[in-house]
């Protein structure tokens, strides 16, 4: 028997790693692939409290989590397709006029 | 038995992680993220949601991963630029931020959360049980997704559709002459 | 309805309409002139109607109207008078006309707008005085700001803008902390309403009040000394008075600062007698600084309107002084240099405006002589230049002396100290008008300066007799004043008695 | 209770010609303005006439005390306008009625030429109006009305000729000197309203008399002490006596009329109109005493060397009131009162001679360039003459009986006073000699034109008389000057009229080594022999030997001559320091450079924070993400510990 | 009526957006190439209207609907007509917009209006999985309109910034629900109330409040959640910055207001204090130095989010009915100075600069006019709503003994008043540069200034309808029955 606290363990250390990559990867899309890996880490916190609490509901959350992450994906990378038409790069530090 | 595929599947999920990190390539990462997304349906499976961890493999590692690489072979996005201020608020306050949030969460998590010795596995989750919740309970927010995905189908259609030559041009002189707007 | 019931909304709101009709008026700026005179006119006769059927031997608020505004919270249209406020109504009602008339043709810029700013000051100004809800009265307090501000950023001079934004700037940061205040109040007692707050807070029935009084009473304390304004408090006055309009600074000096004094009276005494007299000795000697710094700064002044501002600081200085000497010559005296201030100077600003129309500077080395070439604006100046002195028989000396005879009963020092800015105020005024008036015409230009028209006449005339009217018969002014002073100071007196109880008379000048 | 005697109206009338004057006086000829300004004057003289010749009647009922009309109240304390005459007030009626009133007759022909006519009229007029109330009030705070009028008339007339500079700093001066010793007066009128309650004469007089008298500095003597300030501002009296000599810069009638005869004499009526006070009061009546002793003498001193006729008589004038302050303060009032009334006639006549002496010089003042005019303008010698005898103590001329009746008073209390006093006589009989004598003696010095202050436009070739305008007044006051004395019987008769407001003179104790009244008659009239024969000696018989003295005196001499500097001392240690600090200390230091500049530095330090919060909005999204997660890490941490801590 | 069937009536205005959000896109094809997109926008104007009226009819039916995933009650019903007036004004500002800078009119119209389905649904959901759906329906409607301007690279920048920190925080939420899954065993908010309410309350239920009010106070544009906000109201377009600053900021509030009040979550009290605090000295401070009006107004805005959190940390009654508010006044005064600088700003948005509204005020009185209104209200003078609703809101406060806070919140408004004056002056009190010409507005853009002004005096002057409806409806809010445990029963 798996302690479902390895598992949320397990979901932590996605999350951590998703926002890591946020913070210090460069390629937009590359970050844009970290908030998906943190959506995942969530994921498996929904399923793992759903076998912890004998609750389906945990398992529903993640389709909805998967169907809001796939809008997410079209639309981001739309924008992402965007933004590298008017600014040639997929540098993030390099999308930065609007400051101050 | 199924301590030891959690371990391994964990192991392998935390290692797709970092080396998505760790990849200069996006491609590198994107196919270290479905690394990650397959090991968790594994992990889904070890928790006893069958259905979840397919529609894991199919909706995350086939059609969310494939739109990713679809996108990055797109705009033939190479290593990773250089270039432009990287920040140092991002080093100075986020690293440290990151270190203590670790902590947080993953004592909070493992530590605080309900009994640490939990039926694992114990409750298949049957299809037609998801089922019945998604079209009595749920139907609300299902049928509201509707929406949500007509937003995204616009908003995908609107922002990538091909912008008109001469408006290409625009964009380029007015990043020329530095301005904004 | 009698014509008493709504006679004070009539007062307060006339100008108000006449605003609104002028806006939507077109651009004739001849009728627009004419329509504000009358306009005012009006309202000023209307006015009258206050000290006619002013019941003088009632200490209580007259005139009431009181009408649930807003359910919750708990705000009412409450408006009345006492003695205290009555005569700066009519001292609203009658400078405005004035103003009216010394704007006639001097305005740089659109006429309509500036007419139309100065009707809605008006409202403002005697909603702050009749307003007797405490929400009202922050609405009507902070509703002059605006008006004003814009009048000195348009139609001032040249760094009139720097003037508007300091002048609304001090006075919103004061006034956020009276506001905070206001609402504390209110959450204690559930009611904005004056009295009935003042009977909660005299009866203690406000809970928590003791130990939070103090910064209750700073709280309104720092709104009012801003306005008034009290040292070190000050400077955006001379600035806000240099850049404004002729108009403006006439009505700042004798209306607005007036809101400052006006609500010390009212709340920080009325409210809190016992921190009024915990406090009075440090803001008796903020006033005399005030008093003493106000005079030596305006003797150094090298121009017009500066000094004036200047003499305004001393003079209020006086006002503040008078108030929290907190007995009754002092705070009878208060409320007559109020009204007293608001007649000389605004009568000096006036004055000083017409020359500005004449030569388009204020700085006095520009003048020189004046007195040969304009005789009769010379005599005219003179005139208000010995009331703002306090030469007896005129308006100023009885106000200085009821608040020098109350602060030096209250504290002997602080009369001395005070009495010293008499002989000071002598200096610069007369000094100025030396260089102004006397000597040999320096500058050719003022050889052929016009001498003061029957218009601008019309505008000195009346503020000099209202000057010697209160010279000779301030018993008209201040037996209305009086048992509202009383009233007022009943809290004091109660404390008094209850700190000290061997030495609860207040001197000879205490109660009667 | 006698009839109403509507006293109110006698300040009215010359209010009323004043107003006319004032208001549509432009407009009049000079004739007219004449007429309207001695209609003023005149009208209220023959009123104090008409109030004379009922003396009899009434005089059972003085003080009478007439109200007009409420003024001030406030709490328990009220001013009326209430009119009081007794004994002391009407004898002040009349002075200043009648010499009022000669005076204005005399300006009509010294100012027939001048510019502002009118003004001058509605001006003394106006005086006129303020003196009046100053000495009818029935209490002090009316009686400051008078007293700041006074001051502002002067004020006005001081700067009549106001384009000039020196005219109308003066002018300035005298206001602002005065308004320092109203300062004074003002604090004396709080501490008797705080301890009597009341500023009304009689209540006062009531309240007051059931105190004993002082032994240390009890209150009374603080408040005769500071009403002494106010008289000393307007009597110019040390150290404020200052305003007095710059004030010979208005026209001559006016140094006449408020500089001599009426005005300046406030003070002393004041004092006076104070004795309840001052009785009980011993330590301020010596007060009074010394600042009149010492004030009396030190004038006299810068008196001998001034050359400027008007400021002879000017400083003559400060030296004068400070007999009558030295009479009041060996508390004999009377003594005072009749040293001020003499004082009001022949001062006033050697003012309005030099007047006519000026005025036929063509505005010359100065002494030095006079000499020898007895024969051409006869008339104004011999009124001089009568009036110059007077004032130095001639015997049986009018100053002979106040001046001696002051000193022997004195030297009852006081050898030290009585002395300096007795000095003061024989250095007054010596200027004012030394002024006779190089005014209408020897030989005139030749002139170069346009000299003087009094803008006359006149040739100064010949001398030329006056004209009757001025010198009927002249007569008139030439006439007081010698018998105005004997008229009212001496010293003793005028003690005795005055009785009912002062109380009867205290029994003169014949004690050992005081002075008999004959011996200090005796003395006085020595010291005028001294003064007269010194003067005749140096500017008749050896007119080298004045320069001679002032070169061996050197510093003194020129310490002297420029009045020991006590106007630059005044200028360096107070004007000039408040001046400076209020224009670099306080405006453009504490205003500007403290309060407004730490405002500014306030405001550009929140711009500086400003600038610094944005730097938050670094652009980067990566480091927007590290905000967000810095920020969560700190809610995360609080509400573990919140959890933790339940 | 059960909770637990389904009920149309109860998500009425939802649906009748949903259908005018997809009539617009079925009929944008059938316009020319050439022809005027101005029909497509009276049809979202139509569309709004007749959400409005069908609020009204959904008012009518109160309670719990969908197996207890919306419930609707007058708390619910302010928060639609709010959203929804926010929308038609929007809508009615954009007319001239759209056209001038060829944006794509059909998904223009048609994503104002689904995210506006999106804004509605947050403020009547009980239930935190549907919130989450609405709030990413908003939330990615508010990415693409920020972007919608094709030809901006500022908007593209804008866009990204939004979309990647806007999903950051969305994970951040989604996590805290995961938490409150784990903690409660529930996700339905009346639910958690009981289980919290029987005391013993799991640790993991703090760190999952936390993680939502990260993503909560992200959509707000609280500090320190508010970095985002300056850059991507800068580079959005100006009637959406109008619509995204008000609407989805309106519904989070609303979602906050049930999230930590109806289930009674413990422990927030300061983190509300000190985000109120940061947020209104952050903004004010970054508002002081700005030249660009846009950008000004954006940190404006995250200092009147703090004010807002001023009341909620106050009470929970008289807390919410000032929320409510304040986020209705302050709705009226932004869209309205958001229209003057649509209009104002023209083609390109090239006239934000403050420098460019000199002499507005003898050039084009009307835009001058209202925006002195929608200025003054925003610095809280009287007989305004922004007064209003900061006097309520510190009373509210003060009522609750929260003193310091009042008065950071009173000195902030008073130091804010500089950078919004600033704007005044330079209208009224610089001259109008050479060759400026008269402006006026077009029709729509005049309704719809007038109208916000209108709204804005009379909540300032008359608010006592609105006053007791907000009260009324806080009141019925924390009384909600009511979980489904209990109905069920």
């Amino acid at each position: 028997m798996v302690p479902i606290s390895y598992y949320l363990g397990l979901s932590a250390a996605l999350f951590i790693s998703g926002v890591a990559g946020f913070l210090l990867k460069r390629n937009i899309i590359t970050i844009f692939m970290s908030i998906e890996l943190m959506l995942n880490a969530v994921n498996l916190s929904f399923v793992a409290f759903a076998a912890q609490l004998h609750n389906l509901n945990g398992q529903v959350f993640v389709f909805f989590v998967m169907v809001v992450a796939a809008a997410e994906a079209a639309v981001g990378l739309a924008i992402i397709i965007a933004v590298y038409r008017t600014r040639n790069t997929l540098n993030v530090d390099q999308v930065d006029l609007l400051k101050l | 038995m199924e301590l030891l595929l959690f371990w391994v599947f964990a192991a392998i999920c935390i290692g797709g992680a970092l080396n998505l990190l760790a990849q200069k390539h996006p491609i590198n990462s994107a196919l270290s993220l479905v690394v990650v997304m397959a090991s968790l349906a594994v992990e889904y499976l070890l928790l006893g949601a069958e259905f979840v961890a397919a529609v894991q493999v199919i909706i995350y590692a086939g059609a969310i991963m494939v739109l990713f690489i679809f996108v990055i072979m797109l705009l033939n996005a190479g290593e990773e630029p250089h270039g432009g201020k990287t920040s140092m608020v991002a080093k100075l306050v986020g690293i440290p931020a990151l270190a203590i949030l670790a902590v947080m969460l993953v004592w909070s998590l493992g530590t605080q959360a309900g009994g640490s010795v939990a039926v694992a596995g114990a409750e298949p989750g049957p299809p037609q049980v998801i089922a019945r919740l998604l079209f009595n309970d749920f139907l609300l927010p299902f049928e509201v997704t509707s929406v949500l995905v007509l937003i995204a189908i616009m908003g995908a259609v609107v922002l990538a559709a091909p912008l008109k030559p001469h408006h290409a041009e625009q964009i380029l002189e007015h990043l020329k002459s530095g301005g904004q707007n | 309805m009698s014509l008493n019931d709504s006679i004070l909304t009539l007062v307060t709101f006339l100008p108000l309409a006449g605003a609104v009709l002028l806006m939507l008026s077109p651009r004739r700026d001849r009728e627009i002139r004419w329509f504000a005179l009358v306009i005012t006119l009006f309202t000023f006769v209307l006015s009258l109607h206050l000290p006619a059927h002013f019941d003088s031997s009632k200490a209580g608020f007259q005139f009431e109207t009181n009408l649930p505004w807003i359910t919750s919270p708990n705000i009412h249209y409450h408006i009345a008078i006492d003695g205290i406020s009555l005569w700066l109504v009519v001292l609203t009602t009658f400078l405005t006309p004035l103003c009216v008339l010394l704007s006639w043709k001097n305005i740089h810029g659109e006429a309509k707008e500036f007419f139309v700013l100065l009707l809605a000051l008006e409202t403002a100004m005697i909603g702050v005085f009749v307003s007797l809800d405490m929400f009202l009265f922050y609405v009507f307090w902070e509703s002059t700001l605006i008006p004003m501000a814009l009048l000195i950023g348009i139609y001032g001079h040249d760094r009139r803008v720097y003037a508007a934004v300091k002048f609304f700037l001090y006075t919103m940061v004061a006034s956020v902390f009276m506001l905070a205040a206001i609402l504390w109040l209110y959450g204690k007692t559930g009611s904005f309403d004056y009295t009935t707050v003042q009977a909660a807070i005299r009866s203690g029935q406000v809970e928590g009040l003791g130990y939070v009084a103090v910064w209750l009473f700073l709280g309104f304390f720092i709104a009012f000394a801003v306005k008034v304004p009290l040292f070190p408090f000050h400077t955006w006055l001379p600035d806000a008075h240099v850049e404004a309009p002729t108009a403006g600074s006439v009505l700042l000096a004798g209306v607005l600062l007036k809101m400052g004094t006006y609500g010390l009276l009212r709340f920080n005494v009325g409210f809190f007698p016992e921190q009024s007299r915990i406090h009075a000795p440090w803001i008796m000697a903020l006033a005399v600084i005030g008093i003493i710094y106000g005079a030596l700064v305006a003797l150094v002044q090298p121009n017009v309107k500066k000094l004036i501002a200047y003499s305004s600081v001393s003079h209020l200085g006086f006002v503040v002084l008078g108030i929290f000497a907190l007995n009754t010559a002092g705070a009878d005296g208060a409320v007559y240099q109020m009204l007293s201030h608001g007649v000389s100077t605004g009568a000096l600003f006036a004055l000083a405006g017409i020359l500005y129309d004449r030569r388009h500077t204020y700085e006095i080395k520009e003048f020189g002589g004046l007195a040969a070439t304009m005789p009769r604006y010379a005599t005219l100046f003179l005139f208000i230049t010995l009331a703002s002195v306090g030469l007896p028989l005129l308006n100023g000396f009885v106000g200085e002396f009821l608040i020098l005879s109350g602060a030096f009963s209250a504290k002997a020092i602080y009369g001395v100290l005070a009495a010293s800015g008499v002989i000071l105020s002598a200096g610069y005024l007369l000094w100025l008008y030396q260089r102004v008036f006397f000597g040999k015409v320096t500058q050719p230009v003022n050889l052929t300066l016009q001498d003061i028209t029957p218009r601008e006449q019309a505008v000195i005339w009346p503020l000099m007799a209202a000057a010697l009217v209160m010279g000779v018969a301030p018993s008209l002014f201040l037996q209305q004043i009086e048992p509202s002073v009383l009233g007022t100071l009943q809290g004091v007196a109660a404390t008094a008695a209850r700190m000290l109880p061997t030495i609860s008379s207040l001197g000879p000048l205490g109660g009667r | 209770m006698t009839a109403n005697l509507h006293l109110w109206l006698i300040p009215l009338l010359p209010l009323l010609g004043a107003a006319i004057n004032g208001v549509l006086g432009k407009r009049f000829s000079r004739q007219l303005v004449s007429a309207v300004g001695l209609a003023g004057s005149g009208s209220a003289f023959l009123y104090a006439l008409w109030v004379a010749a009922q003396y009899s009647a009434i005089k059972a009922a003085m003080p009478i005390v007439e109200t007009l009309a409420p003024w001030i109240q406030a709490g328990s304390f009220r001013a009326d306008f209430n009119f009081q005459l007794d004994q002391l007030s009407f004898l002040m009626l009349l002075i200043v009625t009648g010499v009022g009133f000669l005076i204005h007759v005399y300006s009509v022909g010294y100012m027939w030429d001048e510019g502002g006519y009118y003004r001058f009229f509605a001006y003394l007029n106006l005086f006129l109006f303020f003196m009046l109330m100053l000495i009818l009030a029935g209490n002090y705070l009316l009686m400051f009305i008078g007293w700041e009028g006074v001051g502002l008339a002067s004020y006005l007339l001081i700067g009549f000729y106001f384009t000039k500079d020196s005219a109308a700093n003066a002018g300035k001066k005298a206001f602002i000197v005065n308004r320092i010793g109203d300062f004074g007066f003002l604090i004396a009128l709080f501490l008797l309203i705080q301890h009597f309650g009341t500023l009304d004469y009689a209540a006062l007089a009531t309240k007051v008399s059931q105190l004993g008298v002082e032994a240390g500095w009890g209150v009374l003597s603080i408040i005769g002490v500071l009403l002494m300030v106010g008289a000393a501002g307007k009597s110019a009296q040390i150290p404020l006596y200052v305003w007095l000599p710059d004030a010979m810069e208005g026209p001559t009638p006016v140094s006449a009329l408020i500089h001599a005869a009426t005005m300046v004499t406030a003070g002393v009526y004041m004092v006076s109109r104070s004795h309840v006070i001052f009785d009980r009061a011993p330590q301020a009546l010596m007060v009074v005493a010394v600042i009149g002793c010492a004030t009396a003498f030190f004038a006299a001193t810068i008196g001998i060397c001034q050359t400027d006729i008007k400021k002879v008589l000017a400083y003559s004038t400060v030296s004068q009131l400070g007999y009558m302050f030295l009479g009041c303060g060996v508390a004999a009032y009377s003594a005072g009162v009749f040293h001020l009334m003499t004082h009001a006639f022949f001062k006033g006549l050697l003012f309005l001679a030099a007047g006519s002496v000026i005025h036929s010089l063509g505005g010359e003042q100065d002494m030095r360039r006079m000499g020898g005019l007895r024969k051409e303008i006869p008339w104004t010698f011999w009124t001089m003459t009568a009036g110059t005898f007077a004032i130095a103590g001639f015997p049986f001329f009018a100053g002979y009986y106040s001046k001696d009746m002051i000193l022997w008073k004195a030297s009852q209390q006081s050898m030290i006073l009585f002395g300096f006093g007795l000095l003061t006589a024989f250095i007054t009989s010596f200027y004012m000699f030394r002024l006779w004598f190089m005014t209408f003696f020897g030989e005139r010095a030749p002139v170069e034109a346009g000299h003087g202050h009094d803008d006359h436009g006149h040739g100064t070739g010949h001398a030329h008389e006056s004209g009757w305008f001025m010198l009927l007044p002249l007569i008139v006051l030439a006439v007081l000057s010698v018998i105005g004395g004997w008229m009212v019987g001496g010293g003793d008769g005028f003690e005795k009229f005055l009785t009912p407001v002062f109380g009867a003179p205290a029994e003169v104790a014949e004690a050992a080594g005081s002075l008999s009244e004959g011996a200090v008659s005796a003395m006085a009239t020595v010291a005028f022999l001294l003064g007269f024969g010194l003067a005749w000696f140096l500017y008749v018989r050896r007119k080298r030997i004045p320069a001679q003295i002032a070169e061996n005196l050197g510093g003194l001499y020129s310490a002297v001559l420029n009045k020991y500097w006590v106007d630059e001392i005044y200028a360096a240690v107070i004007v000039n320091p408040m001046v400076a600090i209020s224009r670099s200390v306080l405006w453009r230091g504490v205003d500007q450079k403290i309060i407004d500049a730490t405002l500014d530095d306030a405001a550009a330090g929140a711009n500086q924070l400003s600038d610094e919060v944005r730097k938050m909005q670094s652009g980067n999204i990566r480091s927007y993400a590290a905000w967000v997660t810095a920020g969560a890490v700190v809610v995360i941490g609080y509400m573990m510990w919140m959890g933790a801590a339940r | 009526m059960t909770p637990n069937e389904i009920s149309y009536s109860h998500i009425l205005p939802e649906v009748v957006l949903s259908v005018f959000g997809m009539l617009i896109m079925l009929a944008e094809p059938l316009l020319g190439e050439r022809a005027s997109r101005k029909p497509l926008g009276y049809l979202a104007f139509a569309g709004t209207l007749a959400a409005i009226a069908a609020t009204f009819v959904q008012g009518q039916n109160p309670g719990f609907a969908f197996w207890h995933m919306v419930h609707v009650d007058s708390f619910s019903t302010f928060f639609h007509l709010l959203v929804l007036g926010i929308t038609a004004l929007v809508i009615l500002i954009s007319f001239d917009y759209v056209e001038e800078e060829t944006v794509h009119a059909g998904e223009y119209y048609g994503l104002v209006l689904l995210g506006a389905v999106g804004m509605c649904l947050m403020s009547s959901a009980v239930e935190l999985v549907l919130i989450f759906v609405a709030l990413e329906i908003s939330s990615i409607a508010s990415y693409v309109l920020t972007g919608i301007r094709r030809k901006s690279a500022a908007g593209a920048e804008a866009a990204l910034k939004y979309f990647l920190l806007g999903s950051f925080a969305t994970a951040f939420f989604l996590f805290g629900v995961a938490m409150m899954y784990g903690a409660t065993g529930s996700t339905n908010i009346p639910e958690i109330a009981v289980a919290l309410g029987k005391g013993n309350i799991p640790g993991l239920v703090y760190v999952g409040m936390a993680l939502m009010f990260v993503g909560l106070g992200f959509k707000i544009a609280s500090a320190p959640f508010h970095v985002w906000t300056p850059d991507v109201y800068e580079g959005a377009p100006a009637p959406i910055v109008g619509f995204m600053s008000t609407a989805p900021k309106a519904a989070v509030f609303a979602v906050m207001l049930r999230i930590i009040l109806q289930t009674g979550a413990p422990g927030w009290l300061y983190l509300i204090w000190g985000s109120a605090v940061l947020s209104m000295t952050l903004g004010n401070l970054g508002a002081l130095v700005q030249n660009n009006v846009k950008r000004m107004l954006a940190y404006s805005s995250i200092a009147q989010a703090g004010y807002i959190l001023v009341a909620f940390a106050a009470a929970p009654q008289e807390g919410t009915s000032a929320v409510m508010f304040y986020t209705l006044c302050y709705a009226a005064m932004n869209v309205g100075a958001f229209a003057v600088i649509t209009f104002f700003s023209g083609k390109d948005e090239r006239l934000v600069h403050l420098d460019d509204f000199s002499g507005l005020g003898t050039t084009s009185p009307l835009l001058a006019f209202t925006l002195t209104i929608f200025l003054l209200s925003l610095i809280g003078i009287p007989l305004t709503g922004g007064f209003l609703a900061k006097f309520y809101v510190f009373q509210v406060a003060l009522k609750a003994n929260m003193v310091w806070l009042t008065i950071i919140g009173v000195v902030n408004s008073a130091v804010a008043a500089y950078y919004y004056l600033r704007l005044v002056v330079v209208m009224y009190m610089r001259p109008a540069p050479e060759g400026a010409v008269r402006v006026s507005a077009p029709l729509p853009m005049r309704l719809a200034l007038l109208a916000a002004a209108a709204a804005t005096l009379y909540l300032g002057i008359l608010p006592s309808g609105v006053l007791n409806y907000t009260e009324e409806a806080a009141a019925q809010m924390l009384a909600a029955p009511a979980t489904k445990v209990v109905a069920e029963q």
